[in-house]
This record gives C-alpha cells, sequence and structure tokens, in this order.
C-alpha cells in the first residue's frame, strides 16, 4: 500500500479499524468530504452496552423514586404504600397461599379466554380482509360491536352461559377477540396488492396464502394486536372477577381495595404488570423471530 | 377538595368537601338520602359562605362507595362522607383517623330473595344451595349474623361472589338459589325473579347503619364548620322526620334505583314512627352495633386492627346540634353522653 | 373466498348486507323476549326499548348522558392518542428512548386499571379529571404500540435514499418515517377508539357519579330497566362506527399511494 | 426543449475536483454463519471528470462496491477518498441511482425527484422548475402527479435517474440506470447523460451490463470478476467525446471485453462455474 | 450438471395446447381523473408452442398486456382466450416472470422457488429435487437459503426466473427477464431457456427491450408503439432454432426493427415526442 497521504490521526487510516471514523470530528487540516454524519457512532470495541443499562435502571429508578416519595412521606403511607410495605404484604399474600391460589386461577382463565379469544380474532379478521361477503356482511356490524363494553351484555350472557367459568372465559375471549380481528383486518388491508399478485399466479391455496404471504407480511401489526389483546384480556379478567368469581388476581385486588389493604392491591399490580411483561417479551420474542429476514 | 390549613381555628379552610353515595339521575348526580335534603334545603352553603367558605358536594357511585370514601379520607381530599358502618370501620383500622358524627338514622334493610320455583322457608332451606353474595359490603356482615344465629357457616352454601346486577340476573336465570342484598330484592320480586323469604325487618339490630363521618383532624381544627354540618343534616333529619314531608323525601329517594313502591315497602312495618327512621342521635343501639361490628370483622380478621369504639364514635357534635335547633325530644332516642364504656 | 361463489356481491346496494346480521340479531332478540319469564329479564321486546327511547330523548337525559360520554371519549382520544403517538416516535427513533422506555411501558401497559384507582383518585381526586386520565391511558397504549412498531417496520432501503440526499432528522423523519408509518399508526388509532369507547363506560362506574352513558347503564341494569340498558348499548355502538367511519375515510385519503387490494 | 444546462461551467473536465480513489478495498457480509467475501484488495483511480464503466458478472459486488463509495455502508477494510479526503458518510456531493429504482410510494414523481433537492439552497420556484425541467428530460411530462405504481418499470428508473441529475452532484454514481429501457430511450438518456456531464465536468462511475453502452460513454471500461470481486482487466477508450456508435475501434474493444467477461473463470468461482457447466 | 428436463415430451412443439388469442383489446387507467389509455384494439394470436417477443418504447402497455394474460387484471374489453377457453383468473399453465422480481423478503431463495410448487400434486422430495435443480440453473448454488435481501438485483432476477420456470407451465410469459444480468449470465439464461422450451414445447412470451435476444429467442417479433399501445409491425423470423447469433439474416432484421423503434412516430405520442424533441 501507498504511504497514507492523508494525514490522518492513524485510527482513522485503513485496516480493520476502518468502522471507526464516523462520528470523528476529521482533523481542521482535511475536513470531511461529507456532511457530518448524522448516525450514533457504531464504535467497536470498547464500548459501553447502554441497553442493559438503561432498560434494567429505568425500573430501577422509578423504585428509588418511589420508595424515596414514601420514605418522606409525601403521599399519606395508607394510600401510597412503600415498596417494603409492598415486600411484606407479598410475604404474607405468598405465605398464606392466596396468590398462589389467585394466581393459578387467573392464568388458567386467561390461557383459555385469550387463546380462544385471539385465535378466533385472527380467523376472523382474516375472513373479513380477505372476503368481500364476509365484510360486507359483517363489517358494520365488526365495527359498531367492537367499541361495546361488554358490560352491558352480562345480564344476558348470565343467561345464556350461567355464571361459572365458561362465562368467564367467554368474556375474556371477547375482549381478546377485537383487538386481533382489527388488527388482522386492517394490516392484511394494507397488504401490497403486488403479493397476493404472486400468490394468485402460483393459485397458492387460500391456507397457503395466509401462513406464508400474509401472516409474515403482516407480523408486526398483527402481534402488536395480539399483545393488546392480552393487555384487554388481562383488564377485562380482572373486571369479570369483580363480576362474579371468588378467586383471582382481580378478586384478590378487589378485596384488598374494599378492605383497604392498599399493599395488596399494590402486589396485585406488580404480579400483574410482571407476568403481563412477561408475556409480553414472549411475543417480542416470536417477532423477532418472525422477523429474522429483516436483518439476517 | 381543598385540604385545610393546618393552623387551627383562626384560618378557614377555603372548602368543606362531603362525599356520598349518589345516583345518576336526568343525567345529574342526585345523592342518597339526607344529603340531596341538605343540598336542597342550601342552609348550610349559606352558612359555610358566611364565612367565606365553599361547600364541594362529592358524589360517589354504590359499587365502589367504599373504597373511594376512604382513599380520599386517607388523601384528605375529603372531609365529611355519609357512608356505611363497614367500610368506615376498615378505613379506621387502616389507619384512617376518621369518626361517626350523626347517625342516618335507624340503618338499612337486607333481604334474602330465592329463585322462582323454589321451595325454600328459610335460610336453613337453602344448605348445600347456592347463594349470591357480594363480598365485601356492608351487608355481608348481616348475613355473618344471621347465618350464626342458626348455627350455620358460609361453607355450608354454594357461594358465589356476585356484584349486585350480575346476581339478580343470575337469579332471574335461575343460575343461583337465593341472593342476599339490599331493598333491590323487593324490585326483583315485583319483576317476578323470585321470592323474599327473610330481611332484616324481622331482626332490626342486624341492620346495616350509616352515619356522617369526619376526619377527625378536620372536627379539631374546625369544630364551629364541623357543627354547622352537623347542624345541616340535623335539620334536613327534622325535615324529612315530619310525616308531611314523607312523599317528598320519597320522591327524592326513588331516583335511586329504587322507585317509590319499592321504598314504601322497604319502610313499612318497620314498627315504630315515621320519624325514627331518620334519627341523628348517636344513642345506644349505635354504638352498641359498632361494638359489635367492630369486634366481629376483627375476629373474623375482615380488618388487621381492632377498632375502639370510643375512639371512633363522638356524639358531642350532634348533642350539641340538636340543643342549638331546639330539637331535644324530638326523637325518641336516649342519647349516650359522652364516650362510650 | 369460497364465499365470493354465493354471488352476494351482485346484491346491488351492497351495503344494506350489512345490515342483515344486526337485523337477523333484532329479530331473534324479539322472539327471546316474546318468550316471557326469566327471558324478559335478559330480553327486553324492541317496542319496550323504543318506548325508552323516547323516553330518553323526551326528558333530555340521553342527551345529556350521551354529550358527556361523547366529550370524554373524543378527548381521551385526542389527548391519549397525542401523547401516545409522540412517546411512539420517541422510542420509535431513538434506542436509548426504547430501552429505557419499553420495560416500562410494557409493564404498565399490563396493570389492570383497577390497581391504579387508588393512586390516580390520591393525585388528581375522583372527578372528570381522573376519569379523562384514565381514558386518556386507553388511548395511549394501542398508539405508543402501533407508532413504533410502525416506525420499526420502515425499510432500510428507503432511508437509504434519505441518506443520499442528506435529509436530516427532521426531513428524514417527516418525508420518510412517518408516511412509511402512517398505515400502522392509522391501526393504532382504530383499537385506541374501541378501547376509549369501553373504558369511557367503565370509567364512570369507578369514579364519582355523574352524567355519562355508563352511569345510566350501570343504574338501569340496578334497576333492571334493561330496555334503558340497550338504548345506551345502541347509541355507542352506532357512535363507535361513525367515528370509525369518519377515520377510515381520513386514513383512506391520506393513504391513498397505497397499491392495495381494492 | 426547454432544458437549461446544470451549471454554466463551459467545456469539458474544466472542474479539478472529484477524483475518487479506492485503495485496498476489502468486504465482507456475514452470510448464515460463513464470511462471504465481496471484494477483495479493490483499487481503482478515477480521474476529477472521467466517466468509468464497470462490467461485470451479476453477483460480482458491482452494487456494494458504489454503495460504499457513497458512503451508505461503512463496514469495510480499506480507503476511500473523494479529492484526497476520506469518504465518511453520505454527501450531496456524491449521488447514486440505485439498481431498483426506490421511489418512495407515498410522493408523486414530482415530489420523489424535489426531494433531492432538500437541503439545497434554492428558491421554492426555482426548485420547481428544476424538477419540471428533469421531468421533461427524461420524458415523463403528464406524469408528475403519478405515484410510482402507476409508473411502468422504465417510467420509475428514468424517474430514478431524474432524481439524480437534478441535484447536479460532482461524483454521480449509477447502478444499471438504463437496465429497463428500451432502444430508444436508452439512446436518449446515455446522450443526455453524456451532455450534462460534458456540460458539468462532474466524475461519473456507472454499472452496466451492456458492454456497448460501456464502451461508448466511459472513458475507461473496468472488468470485474467475482468470488472475490475484483478488478480483471481495464480497457481504455481513447475516442473523443460524443462518440459514433459504430466506430470500428469500439467494436474492437467490445469483442475484447466480451470475450474477457466469458473466459472461463477460475474454479474458485462457483457462480460462473456452474452457469458454463450447465450449458451442455 | 444434474439438471434433469421438465418432462419426457421429446421433440419440439409436440404440444397441441398453448395457443394464445387476444382480440381487440382495450384497456384504460384511470389516472387523475381523465382516462390514460394503454391498449387500444390490441388483437394478437400467439400458435402453441410459438415464442413470441414483443419490442417497444417504455410504458407502452407491454407489462399491462403480460398481465391482462397472466389473467391478474380482468377489468378491460375484448377478449383473451387460451386454447378457445376464455381466460378468467390466474392458473398454473399460465406463468409470467415479473419485471421486478417480486420475491418475498420473509422467504429464502429456496422457499420463494418451493413456493410455485405449493399446488401441485408432487411428493416432497420430488419438489425438493426441482427446486434444488431450478437453484442450480439459474447459479445460485449456496444462495438456497439466502433471503432475497442478501441478494445482488441479477440474482434476484435470476431467482424470480427459477420460481416461473418449477412449474412447467403450457404458457409462459416472461417480462424483460434477463434486464438486470450481464452478458455471461444472459447468454447462459437465453441458452436454457430455449432449451426448456424446445423440450416442453411450450408457448412463450417475452418482453424485453433487446431487439437482438428477441430476434434470437423469437419465432415472431411484435413491435409496439405507445399511446396507446398497439402493434405497428410484427417480423418473422423464418430461422432453425439454436440459432447462429451472427446470422447476416437476424442483423438485418435487427436493423429493421430498429429502424421501427426509432421512427419518429405521429405526434399522437407524447412520451416519444418529447425525447425526440430533446435531443438538439
Ligand atoms: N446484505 C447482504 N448480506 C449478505 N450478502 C449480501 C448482501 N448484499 C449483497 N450480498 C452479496 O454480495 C454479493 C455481491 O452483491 P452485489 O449486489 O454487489 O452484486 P452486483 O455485482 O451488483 O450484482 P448484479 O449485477 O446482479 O446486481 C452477492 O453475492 C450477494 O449475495
Ligand atoms: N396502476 C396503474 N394506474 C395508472 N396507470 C398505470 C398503472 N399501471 C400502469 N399504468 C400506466 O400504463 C402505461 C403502461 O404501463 P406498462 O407498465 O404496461 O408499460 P411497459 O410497456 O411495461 O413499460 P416499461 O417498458 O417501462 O416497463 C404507463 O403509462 C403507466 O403509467
Ligand atoms: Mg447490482
Ligand atoms: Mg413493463
Amino acid at each position: 500500500m501507498k504511504p497514507d497521504h492523508l494525514n490522518l490521526p492513524p485510527r482513522l487510516r485503513g485496516g480493520r479499524t476502518a468502522k471507526r471514523w464516523e462520528g470523528q470530528t476529521l482533523p481542521a487540516s482535511a475536513p470531511s468530504v461529507a456532511d457530518k454524519p448524522r448516525h450514533l457512532p457504531r464504535k467497536q470495541g470498547r464500548r459501553i452496552s447502554w441497553k442493559p443499562i438503561l432498560s434494567i435502571g429505568s425500573p430501577l429508578l422509578l423504585l428509588i423514586v418511589w420508595q424515596a416519595v414514601t420514605a418522606f412521606k409525601l403521599f399519606p403511607p395508607e394510600v401510597l404504600v412503600s415498596p417494603t410495605a409492598v415486600i411484606a404484604a407479598f410475604g404474607e399474600v405468598i405465605t398464606t397461599g392466596e396468590l398462589q391460589r389467585h394466581l393459578s386461577e387467573s392464568l388458567t382463565r386467561l390461557a383459555g379466554g385469550f387463546t380462544i379469544g385471539a385465535s378466533l380474532g385472527l380467523l376472523f379478521g382474516l375472513a373479513l380482509a380477505l372476503s368481500k361477503t364476509v365484510e360486507r356482511l359483517f363489517g358494520p356490524t365488526f365495527q359498531a360491536l367492537r367499541q361495546v363494553p361488554v358490560l352491558a351484555f352480562i345480564p344476558m350472557l348470565i343467561l345464556l352461559l350461567g355464571i361459572d367459568e365458561v362465562f368467564k372465559i367467554v368474556i375474556i375471549a371477547k375482549a381478546a377477540f377485537f383487538p386481533v380481528a382489527l388488527a388482522a383486518y386492517d394490516s392484511v388491508k394494507g397488504v401490497p396488492k403486488s403479493y397476493f399478485e404472486v400468490s394468485s399466479l402460483y393459485r397458492a391455496p387460500w391456507w397457503v396464502l395466509i401462513s406464508k404471504i400474509l401472516i409474515p407480511a403482516t407480523v408486526p401489526n398483527i402481534l402488536a394486536g395480539v399483545r393488546l389483546s392480552l393487555t384487554r384480556a388481562w383488564l377485562v379478567l380482572v373486571a369479570a372477577e369483580l363480576i362474579v368469581a371468588d378467586s383471582g388476581l382481580g378478586q384478590m385486588m378487589e378485596m384488598g381495595r374494599q378492605m383497604f389493604r392498599l399493599d395488596i392491591v399494590m402486589v396485585g399490580v406488580i404480579v400483574a404488570g410482571v407476568i403481563g411483561f412477561a408475556l409480553d417479551r414472549l411475543f417480542q420474542l416470536l417477532q423477532a423471530h418472525a422477523l429474522r429476514w429483516k436483518t439476517a | 377538595g381543598e385540604k385545610p390549613a393546618s393552623t387551627p381555628a383562626a384560618k378557614l379552610p377555603a372548602a368543606v368537601t362531603i362525599a356520598a353515595i349518589s345516583y345518576t339521575y336526568q343525567g345529574k348526580p342526585t345523592f342518597n338520602g339526607l344529603s340531596q335534603v341538605v343540598i336542597n334545603q342550601g342552609w348550610l352553603e349559606g352558612e359555610l359562605k358566611k364565612n367565606g367558605v365553599a361547600l364541594n358536594w362529592l358524589p360517589v357511585p354504590t359499587s365502589v362507595g367504599g373504597p373511594l370514601i376512604n382513599e380520599g379520607f386517607a388523601a384528605k381530599r375529603i372531609d365529611f362522607a355519609g357512608y356505611g358502618d363497614f367500610p368506615a370501620l376498615i378505613a379506621k383500622s387502616g389507619g384512617v383517623d376518621i369518626r361517626a358524627i350523626t347517625s342516618s338514622g335507624q340503618g338499612n334493610n337486607a333481604y334474602l330473595i330465592v329463585r322462582k320455583g323454589l321451595e325454600a322457608k328459610s335460610i336453613e332451606d337453602l344448605k348445600g344451595k347456592s347463594l349470591a353474595i357480594h363480598r365485601g359490603r356492608p351487608w355481608e356482615l348481616t348475613l355473618a349474623k344471621l347465618l350464626d344465629s342458626k348455627g350455620l357457616k358460609l361453607s355450608d352454601f354454594k357461594i358465589y361472589n356476585l356484584n349486585p346486577q350480575a346476581a339478580y340476573s343470575a337469579l332471574a336465570a335461575g343460575k343461583v338459589d337465593a341472593v342476599f342484598t339490599l331493598s333491590e330484592a323487593i324490585l326483583q320480586e315485583d319483576k317476578g325473579a323470585g321470592t323474599i323469604i327473610w330481611s332484616t325487618k324481622s331482626n332490626p339490630e342486624w341492620k346495616m347503619r350509616t352515619g356522617l363521618f369526619a376526619r377527625t383532624e378536620f372536627t379539631t381544627q374546625n369544630p364551629e364548620l364541623t357543627q354547622t354540618v352537623v347542624n345541616a343534616y340535623i335539620k334536613a333529619a327534622h325535615w324529612a322526620s315530619q310525616p308531611e314531608n314523607r312523599a317528598a323525601f320519597l320522591e327524592l329517594a326513588s331516583r335511586g334505583n329504587n322507585p317509590t313502591s319499592v321504598l314504601e315497602r322497604d319502610y313499612a312495618n318497620e314498627g315504630g314512627d315515621w320519624n325514627d327512621h331518620f334519627s341523628p342521635i348517636i344513642d345506644q343501639g349505635f354504638v352498641a352495633h359498632f361494638d359489635d361490628v367492630s369486634k366481629y370483622t376483627f375476629e373474623n380478621k375482615l380488618v388487621q386492627k381492632e377498632v375502639a369504639t370510643r375512639n371512633f364514635i363522638d356524639p358531642t357534635f350532634v348533642n350539641k346540634g340538636i340543643d342549638e335547633l331546639g330539637l331535644k325530644g324530638f326523637w325518641k332516642e336516649t342519647p349516650v353522653t359522652g364516650p362510650v364504656q | 373466498m369460497t364465499l365470493k361463489t354465493l354471488n352476494l356481491n351482485a346484491f346491488k346496494p351492497v351495503w344494506l348486507l350489512g345490515l342483515i346480521p344486526p337485523v337477523l340479531f333484532l329479530l331473534w332478540w324479539d322472539h327471546e323476549a316474546a318468550k316471557g319469564g326469566a327471558n324478559a329479564l335478559a330480553f327486553v321486546s324492541l317496542a319496550q326499548v323504543s318506548q325508552a327511547l323516547a323516553d330518553m330523548l323526551a326528558s333530555g337525559e340521553l342527551g345529556l348522558s350521551y354529550g358527556s360520554s361523547l366529550g370524554r371519549a373524543l378527548s381521551g382520544l385526542l389527548i391519549g392518542g397525542g401523547i401516545g403517538t409522540l412517546v411512539g416516535i420517541a422510542m420509535g427513533l431513538s434506542k436509548p428512548v426504547e430501552w429505557a422506555a419499553s420495560p416500562i411501558y410494557n409493564s404498565f401497559r399490563q396493570v389492570p386499571i383497577l390497581g391504579w384507582l387508588p393512586l390516580i383518585g390520591l393525585w388528581f381526586g375522583s372527578g372528570d379529571l381522573s376519569k379523562l386520565i384514565i381514558v386518556a391511558l386507553s388511548a395511549f397504549y394501542p398508539t405508543v404500540l402501533y407508532t413504533f412498531e410502525g416506525l420499526k417496520q420502515v425499510e432500510a432501503r428507503l432511508l437509504d435514499v434519505g441518506q443520499i440526499y442528506r435529509l436530516n432528522g427532521w426531513q428524514t423523519f417527516w418525508r420518510i418515517q412517518w408516511p412509511a408509518a402512517l398505515p400502522s399508526i392509522f391501526t393504532g388509532l382504530f383499537q385506541a377508539l374501541a378501547f376509549t369507547w369501553i373504558s369511557t363506560i367503565g370509567v364512570e362506574l369507578l369514579f364519582s357519579s355523574g352524567a355519562g352513558l355508563g352511569a345510566l347503564m350501570q343504574q338501569a341494569q340496578l334497576q333492571a330497566r334493561l330496555d334503558i340498558v340497550l338504548v345506551c348499548i345502541l347509541f355507542v355502538g352506532l357512535t363507535g362506527f361513525a367515528i370509525n367511519f369518519l377515520i377510515k375515510r381520513l386514513s383512506q385519503h391520506v393513504l391513498s399511494w397505497r397499491s392495495i387490494r381494492a | 426543449m426547454d432544458y437549461v444546462p446544470h451549471s454554466q461551467i463551459p467545456g469539458h473536465k474544466s472542474r479539478q475536483t472529484g477524483a475518487v480513489s479506492l485503495k485496498g478495498i476489502k468486504k465482507q457480509f456475514n452470510f448464515k454463519d460463513r464470511e462471504l467475501k465481496v471484494l477483495s484488495e479493490f483499487s481503482l483511480d478515477v480521474q476529477p471528470g472521467e466517466f468509468v464503466s464497470i462490467v461485470g458478472p451479476s453477483g460480482c459486488g458491482k452494487s456494494t462496491l458504489l454503495r460504499l463509495i457513497a458512503g451508505l455502508d461503512d463496514t469495510y477494510d480499506g480507503t476511500i477518498t473523494l479529492d484526497g479526503q476520506r469518504v465518511a458518510g453520505t454527501s450531496l456531493e456524491r449521488g447514486l441511482v440505485f439498481q431498483d429504482h426506490r421511489l418512495f410510494p407515498w410522493m408523486t414523481l414530482e415530489d420523489n425527484i424535489g426531494l433531492a433537492l432538500t437541503n439545497r439552497n434554492i428558491p421554492k420556484d426555482a426548485k420547481a422548475k428544476l424538477v419540471a425541467d428533469h421531468i421533461a428530460l427524461v420524458g415523463l411530462k403528464g406524469f408528475e402527479k403519478a405515484f410510482p405504481h402507476q409508473l411502468s418499470g422504465g417510467m420509475a428508473q428514468r424517474a430514478a435517474i431524474a432524481r439524480s441529475l437534478v441535484n447536479e452532484p460532482k461524483v454521480l454514481l449509477l447502478d444499471e440506470p438504463f437496465g429497463a429501457l428500451d432502444a430508444l430511450t436508452r439512446v436518449h438518456l446515455q446522450t443526455e447523460l453524456q451532455r450534462i456531464w460534458l456540460a458539468q465536468g462532474s466524475t461519473m462511475i456507472m454499472i452496466t451490463h451492456d458492454v456497448e453502452e460501456a464502451l461508448y460513454l466511459g472513458d475507461r471500461v473496468v472488468v470485474m470478476q467475482a468470488n472475490p470481486g475484483r478488478i480483471t482487466h481495464t480497457v481504455d477508450v481513447n475516442l473523443p467525446h460524443p462518440r459514433d456508435r459504430a466506430s470500428p475501434v469500439l467494436h474492437k474493444l467490445k469483442d475484447e471485453i466480451l470475450a474477457e467477461l466469458t473466459h472461463v473463470p477460475e474454479p474458485s468461482n462457483p457462480v460462473v462455474r456452474l452457469i458454463k457447466g450447465d450449458d451442455q
């Protein structure tokens, strides 16, 4: 190689270090030909990995602020319980076995209702997006019905379904159904025509069209719908447990509130948040897996 | 609501906030019981205004009334609240310093209604059957007393924890055999959903009691204001107690969940005079009831700390108010003087 | 697909097809109501419902409650959706913001509103402000999620073009990322719309009582006035449908560049 | 036609800037856990105002090379300089016509071309005029308001060419710009490109699969081979511009390059080997 | 090479089916409130097993035409028949190579090609073999697991060709299939295409901008003009296959067609008029 006539600092010269110059200021005598690079410096080597720091740091910070606020009694301790009190309450409901019982009840209901609701929602949303007839027949009803709270139909549902588990599962399934159906409908509607054309050219049967083309093409949006539907299912589960149940996380929280045990309510909040978060992470991993093709 | 000033007496708070169970009537909140009478009379607002103090009403829906009021007391967002015995006790036990300063009369009836077609004459007949109740609500205590008296336990039934709306549907649909609830049971009976087989009319001592509760800090810092509020409630009780106002009062009350016809029957066959329904006096019965409730809730681990009623009931304001308003002897009961022993 | 062969599309004013399911439903409903007995408590006759509708309209009760709920739903949608979009943009554009915000966002999202009630009551009272906060929160969650996802999906090959023409951060966002994410953002908006309606009704039961369809419905249920409940449902559903329709029109206009199946 | 020359610089190669120099470029992709060597020890010096054509087999790394020069990718070894300055990031001085058109589907043709001028300090109406002129230049008058999905393949490619030209970059990198064009349009645009190049004295590096085109336009034709991508041959075309397409010199050179391209490469090149082997 | 011929039918044009007939085709697009006439009174009869090349200016409606034949668009006037049957919707009998590759970005190369076989009743391993053979055919061995964004432009185009061939359609429609390919790969794939055509006796309609290619492969070359798209000229190439690229007949025909293509069209053709006008 010819001697470097560029008068650049050594680390800016060729070789393996090539990728390092980005984001560095070049010497005044050798102004960069580019306008200033606009990207985050992608430095190699001893760089700090901010991701874990930030993603663990931010909840931690929140916790510290919470503890501080309660320690200084900025709010009445009966209402804003401190993290330590929550931990104590947590220990209490664990040792009495109450939490485990409520949680397993809730999770069973959630699993049933959510699975049924989300999968039916996916199918219905796809049918709505793919068939003009289905869309014309059910579109308006769907759009109106998805805005109506299930709360309003409780007398009818009780009459039809009774008040046992079926009732709760149906309510949760209904809640999970709509966000997924909408997400599937809306994002499949947005799939470029060219994809349909290729599929039609090879006369791909509808299940291939759906599983190999439409779903991959809309993974992020449909999964976002599934994630929302999980949130809603959680929410409605708790609400349903308020209406008819003796057990479940929602019931635990509601009783906690009735009994002015806000520490127990907070335990419920945290458990619900953590479990929801974990389930949500699961979907994110699923999404990352489904979107390998973007980064592979 | 505004927080009251921390320095006593000299500085009055900008506003007094009273929370009470309310309903929505023609798109606007209508309060339950005497609070609406207080509002209609307008006397309290005028009195407070003279002192430059505003009056705020906080309407709370019945289904979440207890928790909302308790949290409001804890956050010092409300100063007074009219609500039930059980939630107030829970707050007190949970460290919120409040006390009962008037009674709202003899209390509310609870009913046991069984579904159509079920041959049950008494609670004993329901053994092994399904029974719906909304757990944690004040009338659960009444049920507990009823069961105790018959040597029964909750586990003798298939208990469904249902909120009232759901419970009535389930009853009508025959999905539960019985519901234990408040006066709406009469309405359900009228609609043909079931038959009432028991009520507190046969055991008035088990009725759920309500009263006006106040934040202790507020009452000690603003005794005059507190007295004004209490007087307003005594005046309202006085108005409601007069037989010629019966119809008007029932009309007000019918803006809630129950039509007048139901209320009439709820108030019927109670023995005693119409005016005794609204006695504000904190009498032996009232105190005994709270003693009882306090013991029961603690023994059944519904609350963590036992509440000493003597710190919880303060009849001084109501006694003074009755004197001031010249209403001594208007209501029959004998007032308790001084803290309960 | 197979239904396509059912030549229903030849049916002329095709939008009338959409009326079939609700009409069938209503017929079934009236049939059930006519059976009497326990059914009469869960199903009321349509005649009763129309009577209730007329009464409520005449008394002005419906107008008042409806107006109040509609106002709450729309302002919640506007506030929650607006802030949600901004947060979604911040998370979508900046990795550090994403890393810091996403664990908190994703776990808070999962907490049932019930858990927040005491704290919201503590901080904001139990009046209209708290109701609005919860309604806005329900619009906030979906908009964040969809805005974020939409921005994440922007193709690198298109960003390359922006780089070639040296678009600055704002230009890149406004000319490339935003339009590319817009379809997804609209999906979020549609989701948010339903959530705000549902939470508007729900929140009226959780905080101080006052005007609102939710309060009306709750009380009607206790009074066993199913006719009133149904009138409320009708209004909730139809309004949701109408707003949905308007947003759909807007999206069709804004997204007219897409080459999608008709 | 009212097309106005881009710049007022008269004569050819009056600019003294626009020298592109690549030294020892190595580039690889991680591909299914193995490394795919795409460019290896690639070096090339382009004079200011020179027109270099690049020809080479499919997949030999031509597009990758242009991306590196454009500054879209900086994960490589070696140095790339423009007028002695190390290339870092993109710059308006270096224009690029992508192999696929990459028009933004949500912008009209007009807006797509206007995008290239976003960061140029020109009055609004001058911008509009520039855009209109370039739309006319590539024969798309009447389609100003069309969205990309309403254009034919060739029309989209022409729009992409217009977008890169409107900016008058010092160095223009073209990745098979005329691939989807019919003979007539192609000849027209070749002529236009040459005229603009002569007028502006800009440096051009063009990838093409049409050897004739490479020779007609290029001062030099660089022949690449694959696995890894490298220069195997460089042909200087010492004819003045504009040239006669029928010139026998060009014909001779064409045969030479085609022979070079179709010469059976060493077995390290699986792509071409398979193709040859196939040709039973 | 282990490539196995697609079908066992020996000899050329043994199939008696594959006749495509277009009669009075009119096609227009609604474009900004005005109608854009794209095809007008277009008629063409293609014999079973014939190879027809289509050349014409950019935007004259060639791709639109192929889409109509493929059955992707049915909003047109006139009739299109295959063996006397009116064409309705798509069919595995009519294959199409799109002008843009249209590989699915989330599928590997292998899966993209395999997609064409979803509806074919062949055992799984036979399918896998077919796919592998066709990947080899287009010289993409080693890239089976690559995603489309990891392929170069020409590689993606070759993958698209493989996808359309794997299916052995009775009628194959090709929209500039070799546009992005270098000379060598192009020649190889032309040869392969011809071999497959001869072996299968299928009908082929190919759009190309390379007149030489059109003549080398086609039994007939159809020359189109734009605004509206119509046939202005048809050239029969009465030479046996495979042909000698250097044949003087082909050269003569090429000059004829190029002359036709570059002939100044009537003024109703704005696109080409502008382009000509530009060429000062
Ligand atoms: N993002 C990527 N990841 C992995 N491999 C890649 C990527 N981009 C390109 N390649 C590989 O790099 C090689 C060169 O690609 P490039 O696009 O530069 O080829 P090319 O010379 O432009 O070919 P063509 O003439 O077909 O466009 C190819 O083998 C391709 O598979
Ligand atoms: N979806 C569409 N909407 C409106 N106009 C369209 C649409 N598709 C194509 N066109 C127009 O139809 C005309 C013919 O397009 P087509 O793609 O058939 O051209 P082509 O002959 O294939 O050209 P090229 O050689 O450039 O690919 C063009 O003017 C184009 O603008
Ligand atoms: Mg390339
Ligand atoms: Mg085309």
